[in-house]
């Protein structure tokens, strides 16, 4: 995950784009069969369409480990599902602003629309994604492992007591 | 854990093992997985080959998998191999997951070592999503088969009598009069230079009395809904004035009609047609259209001569727009191209400079059938030219305009060439970036054309003017251009100019796309299933695309795609019914509160309410398995095959390797 | 009332001194408010800004700032002024790096640039800013029968507007004809008149200007009415030697568009800067005479 | 400590308000059914009793423990754990100890905050400034005060618990009836629920008991109660007012929306919802009726505090849990 092992080595973000089945996975798919190279640190999870993702998936996301969230989708009015990518643009407004309330800043998510054509801009999107997350930093949600326990040290009268049964 | 998984990573040739240690991955999937389910993790060559496919239907045998990853190229390529894979070995094929390390990996990145870890991290997604697949059947839907084929150009046309002749219904639906599209305006059809007219007509005429063929002229698609085998298209038939029952063709109404208007479409503005009329003589269907816009009647409240001479009084003044529904399995789009605005490029001096002409005008003017009755004259009507330059790539191969190559242009100017000089022995100048002449008999025609003595001038044209410098330029359009094979500026007086003008998708290409649900590239052609093996297919199963709506092309190319447009929705035709993937969302009526906050959400009306048991339900039929409303039950009563909420949840588990972290906490 | 911040830019002082007077004169009697930039500082001109870029964005950016102070549109009569201000404008505001780093430059000077300035050239005022009726109502001797080779030069339509023909543009044309001249067709108003290729190779400048006179002459007009104190000079100041390198006779005066408005309303020559030429507009000033002449003729 | 053979119940309230307390009592004459049937062990609320006697008790000693409130201090934590031991049955009782309820708004900020917050506002009297010491000596020896935790939990982020009763409180009805069940097993007349499903509510939410008529959803403004006049008939977020009913599980007999007042979602996530917050952001926004993001943003302004307003009872219990700034500083 994000755990920066080494302090000289610059910090890898771990990002994950949701993409939908008609436009943007075929963005991917199309930076891929022109060999495009783009950063690696986004993992991509395909859905039939952006009016799919539920904000859960992004909460678990960034609870998860995650340092940034990207969600794609058909261009407004080329949805495979006539208008469905502008729920998708509702919900993603709403949780960001709810983001930010939790200490997650705006600059984490990312709403992109990328028409099947669109592989090089696909590609240009996610370095420049990548790049604006690592600028940000870790985000290392503590439920992602570690971290979490060490909030919580009991302290020593209170062991003690623990043991006088 | 009760699943048994197997786990399969391909090479890919080198596409994928040159980056990614494909071994290490299946062994860390070996060890690190197995606590999840994974019993077996191979990599081999090439996993879609048969005996690639061979080794997973084995293992399911003997090892009794119950599901399995295949970790090699995107799933639009090869979901259904393997799914079938499984099937023949008799596991459920939706048990099967197909996750892409190649398009999403190798691809992409070149670091090998984080191109291997990301690579497992994909695995591990897939290792968690497979284990919340659930046995899936797919859903059969019977096909329509009529078709629609949308446009009666030369695609079209070709389209429309493959599919008629094998005895099947087709609805030509063309916005025009007439079909014949583009082709109709030619005069002599490059390289062969055989006549366009003689070898179009007869098709015309074909599909004008097949009886499998319910030509619908002057008419639009106005509405398009259903899906593959089951569209219901909407046509508005534009009001004729004609009484088609009644009219013969016969041809006395548009000699009789005194209005005469300039000929925009047809004639390309050069000549003239009356207010009822037929765009050419050899139109199909025969009876003519009357241009309420132009016409006196319409205009002026008298007149009706037309009326008046028709000798079956077949004029009808009161006809309306009338709306048809048609119930079709399949669409082909052929909708044909714009010509590129010339005017965009002032520096040309087109509509400024009389004698700039653009290509589509010089098709009229040469032909024989044309307002000059094929006589290539300047614009008094008289003078012919002694001297005229014709322009290559107006408007494409250049970032200002169009980035593409409209890839005509080339064998379109020799072919004015050769009609300048033939018929008016006048020196022409073809000012060329390149020439490209890339199909069978091209080539010849450009050394025939080099033979024939004209110039040919490597170099892109600035611009057009009439300000002459010297005595021979006065009264001549110059033309300034660099001769980048001398390197040399050059200005050539001519009399005559001809801009041979790119083609454009349709102005309304992005209007007509989002009828049909197909999306346009950033130029603005429909784009194609696959660039290389799916060329007429849309990613809209049953809609199809011919001719240039998919890109520049020229006649024998738009023919081979509108032949194979037909084959494919033949193929279909034949099946008889189509398998729909079975992605759709159910609600469980127990957890459905009737809240109604799903009723809105969906664009194909497949929710529906039922007052009496305040729950909402989803009609399987019409349901595209989008997931909006999974998506958005604010209970999580609505639940979506394929693509539940525990499988992509798991799946985001397993790319964050959250999993394994789990793993290691909990000893074995 | 219109107001803007004026920049008359070197040339204006001296060279142009007559391009100066006349856009002084005419704006006021279109009562347009024009309040000179204090303390402004060269724009650069051709050479500088390929020379030190960074360096030349600040030398004009230094001038935006000082204009921001004082008013919203700043307008130059000179279409290198123009430019130089419009894309420094322009690539300021795109390039938020560059304005900072300028910005902190500016700072020295108690200065900053905020990219918020409206830069036009003169003629915009004219054309744009002032309808033609407005013109209009103000000619009382129209220049009719007066043709005129409208010259925009090439600085003015670059770089490109929004919504600007920079191929075919046709406002100057129709300033003419608001004034009753006769603009004629003038195919190479667009074409480069030079610039400073007369310091670096004669020849090329000399052949540059010769195909502009000779255009002109072809189109017969009596004048050419430019924007641009550069163009003015290298058509005018220079006739003598493209003659002698041509063997060509050309004697057509190059006026500044302003001079010609002016005259169209009444303002007497000597304000407008006449006199200073070469070649003397005669014909021009004549037009007016004749109708003076008239007038009294009729007033008797 | 006599024993008189009954099986025992012990109550406890961790971080919480004493609501759930009332709520047991709340259900009248059945207060007698628990005597009659239980040996009421440890409740300090109704009854003295010290730690040290519960954690002199066997352990699994006590049969049933209704535990209440939050884990917000090291206190909670410890009676968390010792009743985990020692009990048979631990019920996480009420929305504090299953999701975190009120208490845990306070994860979207620092301890820091909070104490000063509560030690230095103008409403507070304290010119020295002076903060609570966690631990104090006096000559009889060492004193302590429990130690607030950075974040609020909930009771099963601390220990296993085998069954969860949501509600803030739980509706005395469900209460009685959970108790009639308990007693009808300890009878031999019926099967305890399978270990961690949650108890005393449904299984579908609010709307299923709202009475109010309803129709397809198109919100283009949102609105706070006090400003309009709510219809008696219709559903309230159909008249703009941000109603939690759709997300929230059933049980309760949606007094609130019968009372015309939107349900603020204290029975918590529906059956098998991940993220309680979550559910009902994409249901709200999903019905938003606009595709300009000007507008949509315009619209949303009507929900200045979304935080507060989707997790108002499930902050702890949601997936991020906590804010940044809550662990962070």
């Amino acid at each position: 995950m994000s755990e920066q092992t080494d302090i000289n080595k610059p910090f890898e973000p771990v990002i994950i784009g949701f993409t939908c089945n008609w436009c943007s996975y075929r963005a991917a798919d199309m930076a891929g069969t022109a060999r495009m190279k783009y950063s690696p640190n986004i993992r991509l999870i395909r859905l039939m369409c952006s009016g799919r993702l539920d904000p859960t998936f992004v909460l678990k996301a960034f609870a998860g480990g995650a340092d940034g969230v990207m969600i794609t989708g058909c261009h407004p009015g080329d949805c495979h599902y006539v208008e469905q990518n502008y729920k998708a643009l509702r919900r993603f407004i709403i949780l960001k602003k709810t983001l930010q309330q939790f200490g997650i800043e705006a600059g984490r998510i990312k709403l992109l629309w990328a028409s099947a054509a669109e592989g090089a801009f696909f590609t240009e999107e996610v370095n420049k994604f990548v790049e604006q997350v690592r600028a940000l930093g870790p985000l290392q949600w503590p439920t992602s492992g570690g971290g979490l326990e060490k909030m919580f040290a009991v302290p020593e009268h209170m062991l003690v007591k623990e043991v006088t049964v | 854990m009760t699943e048994k998984i197997g786990v399969y990573v391909c090479h890919c040739g080198t596409n994928i093992a040159g980056i990614v240690d494909v071994e290490d991955v299946a062994k860390w999937a070996a060890e690190k997985l197995q606590r999840r389910g994974v019993v077996i993790a191979r990599d081999y060559k090439f996993m879609c080959s048969s005996l690639g496919q061979e080794l997973i239907e084995k293992d399911i045998k003997e090892l009794g998998l119950t599901r399995v990853v295949v970790a090699a190229c995107s799933p639009h390529l090869h979901e259904k191999t393997f799914r079938n894979a499984c099937k023949n070995a008799g596991l459920n094929p939706y048990l099967c997951e197909l996750v892409s390390i190649r398009e999403q990996v190798s691809w992409v990145h070149t670091d090998k070592v984080v191109a291997t870890e990301k690579s497992k991290a994909i695995v591990s997604g897939g290792v968690e999503r497979v284990i919340w697949h659930e046995p899936l059947e797919p859903l059969r839907v019977p096909i329509h088969p009529a078709t629609l084929v949308v446009g009666g150009g030369i695609a079209g046309i070709q389209a429309a009598l493959e599919i008629a002749d094998a005895g099947y219904h087709v609805y030509m639906v063309e916005r025009e009069p007439s079909i014949g599209g583009h082709m109709a305006q030619f005069d002599k059809t490059f390289p062969t230079l055989d006549c366009s007219a003689c070898i179009l007509t007869p098709k015309m005429v074909d599909v004008g009395n097949h009886p499998n063929i319910t030509l619908l002229t002057w008419a639009e698609v106005t509405n398009v809904d259903g899906y593959v085998g089951n569209f219901q298209a909407t046509i508005r038939q534009k009001a004729r004035c004609v009484n088609t029952e009644l009219c013969t063709g016969c041809g006395i109404c548009w000699e009789k009609c005194p209005k005469k208007v300039i000929d925009d479409v047809f004639e390309a503005g050069l000549g003239k047609r009356k207010a009822i009329y037929t765009p050419f003589p050899q139109a199909v269907p025969r009876y003519p259209v009357l241009d309420k816009a132009n016409c006196t009647y319409f205009l002026k409240g008298t007149c009706k001569a037309c009326e008046k001479f028709c000798p079956t009084g077949a004029i009808d003044f009161t006809q309306q727009d009338e709306f048809l529904q048609i119930d079709v399995g399949q669409i082909i789009l052929a909708t044909g191209w714009d010509l590129f605005d010339v005017r965009r490029m002032p520096q040309y001096g087109y509509g400024r400079l009389a004698n700039v002409f653009t290509s589509l005008e010089f098709e009229r003017l040469s032909n024989a059938s044309g307002p000059t009755g094929g006589k290539i004259v300047l614009r008094d009507g008289v003078t012919p030219p002694a001297s005229v330059a014709i322009v290559h790539c107006v408007g494409s191969r250049d970032k200002n305009y169009n980035p593409y190559c409209s890839s005509i242009c080339c064998m379109q100017s020799l072919k004015f060439a050769h009609l300048v000089h033939e018929r008016t022995g006048a020196e022409v100048y073809n000012c060329y970036i390149d020439i490209r002449t890339p199909s069978k008999g091209y080539e010849e025609f450009y050394q025939r054309l080099l033979e024939e003595g004209t110039h040919f001038i490597r170099g892109k044209v600035a611009e057009v003017t009439n300000a002459y410098r010297t005595p021979e330029e006065e009264g001549k359009l110059i033309v300034q251009v660099e001769d980048t094979l001398i390197g040399k500026q050059r200005r050539i007086p001519v009399d005559m100019v001809i801009l041979s003008a790119g083609l454009e998708p349709r102005h309304d290409a992005k209007e007509v796309g989002r009828l049909f649900g197909i999306s346009c590239s950033a130029d603005g052609w429909y784009i194609e299933r696959h660039p290389k093996l799916d060329p007429v297919a849309t990613m809209t199963d049953g809609v199809y695309i011919a001719g240039v709506v998919q890109g520049p092309k020229d006649i024998p190319a738009s023919v081979a795609q509108g032949a194979a447009a037909a084959a494919r929705a033949l193929g279909k035709i034949q099946q008889k019914e189509v398998a729909m993937e079975p992605i759709r969302a159910t609600i469980n009526e127990d957890k459905c509160s009737g809240c109604r906050m799903c009723n809105t959400l969906c664009p194909f009306n497949a929710i529906l309410f039922h007052e009496d048991k305040m729950v909402s339900e989803v009609n399987p039929a019409l349901c595209q398995g989008c997931g909006t409303c999974v998506a958005a039950c604010p209970a999580g009563a609505i639940s979506g095959t394929g693509f539940s909420n525990e499988q992509i949840l798991a799946q985001l588990d397993g790319l964050l390797l959250l999993n394994i972290k789990r793993l290691e906490e909990i000893p074995a | 009332m219109k107001e803007y911040v004026y920049f008359p830019g070197c040339s204006l002082e001296k060279i142009a001194i007559s391009y100066h007077l006349s856009a002084v004169e005419t704006t006021q009697k279109l009562g347009i408010k024009l309040t000179e930039l204090e303390d402004w500082n060269c724009c650069g001109a051709t050479a500088y800004f390929h020379v030190d870029e960074l360096l030349a964005y600040t030398l004009t950016a230094r001038n935006l700032a000082m204009a921001e102070k004082i008013g919203s549109e700043i307008v130059a009569p000179c279409s290198a002024c123009y430019k130089n201000m419009y894309f420094t404008n322009v690539h300021l505001n795109e390039d938020p790096d560059l304005a900072e780093h300028i910005n902190e430059a500016l700072q020295e000077d108690n200065l900053s640039f905020s990219g918020k300035m409206v830069v036009k050239h003169l003629i915009e005022v004219f054309s744009n800013d002032v309808s033609s009726e407005e013109i209009k109502s103000k000619v009382i001797y129209p220049l009719s029968g007066l043709r005129v080779a409208t010259y925009y030069g090439c600085q003015i339509l670059r770089p490109k507007k929004d919504h600007e023909d920079v191929e075919q543009p046709h406002y100057f044309e129709d300033l003419m004809s608001a004034i009753g001249a006769t603009p004629v067709d003038f195919p190479l108003k667009l074409t480069c008149c030079g610039g400073s290729l007369l310091i670096s190779s004669r020849p090329a400048a000399y052949s540059m200007i010769h195909n502009l006179l000779y255009d002109a002459q072809r189109a017969q007009a009596d004048v050419i009415a430019t924007a641009c104190p550069l163009c003015q000079v290298n058509l005018e100041c220079y006739q003598q030697q493209v003659n002698q390198e041509f063997g060509t006779h050309f004697a057509i005066p190059v006026v500044y568009f302003t001079q010609l408005i002016g005259l169209s309303m009444g303002i007497p020559p000597k304000k407008l800067g006449f006199g200073k030429e070469f070649l003397s507009p005669k014909k021009a000033i004549d037009a007016i005479k004749n109708i003076k002449s008239q007038e009294e003729v009729i007033t008797q | 400590m006599s024993t008189n053979g009954k099986p025992k119940f012990a109550m406890y309230w961790a971080a919480s308000c004493g609501g759930c307390e009332i709520a047991v009592l709340n259900i009248h004459e059945k207060i007698l059914d628990v005597d009659a049937n239980f040996e009421v062990v440890f409740w300090p609320v109704a009854m003295d009793a010290k730690y040290k006697d519960v954690e002199a008790m066997e352990d699994g000693s006590i049969l049933l423990t209704l535990f209440n409130g939050a884990i917000r201090n090291d206190e909670n934590e410890h009676i968390a754990k010792l009743l985990r031991r020692k009990s048979k049955l631990l019920v996480a009782f009420g929305s504090c100890a299953n999701e975190g309820c009120m208490p845990a708004l306070a994860n979207l900020s620092s301890v820091k905050d909070m104490v000063d917050t509560a030690f230095t506002t103008i409403t507070t009297d304290n010119p020295q400034n002076i903060r609570p010491n966690t631990s104090y000596t006096v000559p009889e020896g060492e004193l302590y005060i429990p130690t607030l935790y950075p974040v609020v939990r909930t009771l099963d982020q601390v220990v296993p618990v085998d069954y969860y009763m949501p509600g803030c409180p739980p509706e005395s009805h469900q209460i009685a009836a959970v108790i009639d069940l308990v007693i009808q097993v300890l009878q031999g007349k019926a099967e305890l629920p399978p270990a961690g499903s949650v108890i005393g509510a449904g299984g579908s939410t609010v709307c299923d008991e709202c009475p109010r008529t309803r129709n397809e959803k198109k919100i283009k403004k949102f609105e706070r109660i006090q400003n309009i006049m709510i219809d008696p008939e219709l559903c309230i977020l159909e008249q703009g007012v941000l109603c939690s009913g759709p997300a929230t599980r059933s049980g309760c007999d949606a007094p609130c929306p019968k009372a015309g007042s939107p349900c603020i979602g204290c029975y918590g996530p529906a059956e098998g919802a991940e993220d309680y917050g979550s559910r009902l952001m994409t249901a709200v926004a999903s019905v938003i009726d606009s595709n300009d993001p000007a507008e949509i943003e315009r619209i949303f302004e009507g929900i200045p505090d979304p935080a507060g307003q989707f997790y108002r009872f499930n902050l702890a219990g949601s997936l991020l849990r906590f804010s940044k700034s809550a662990w962070k500083e």
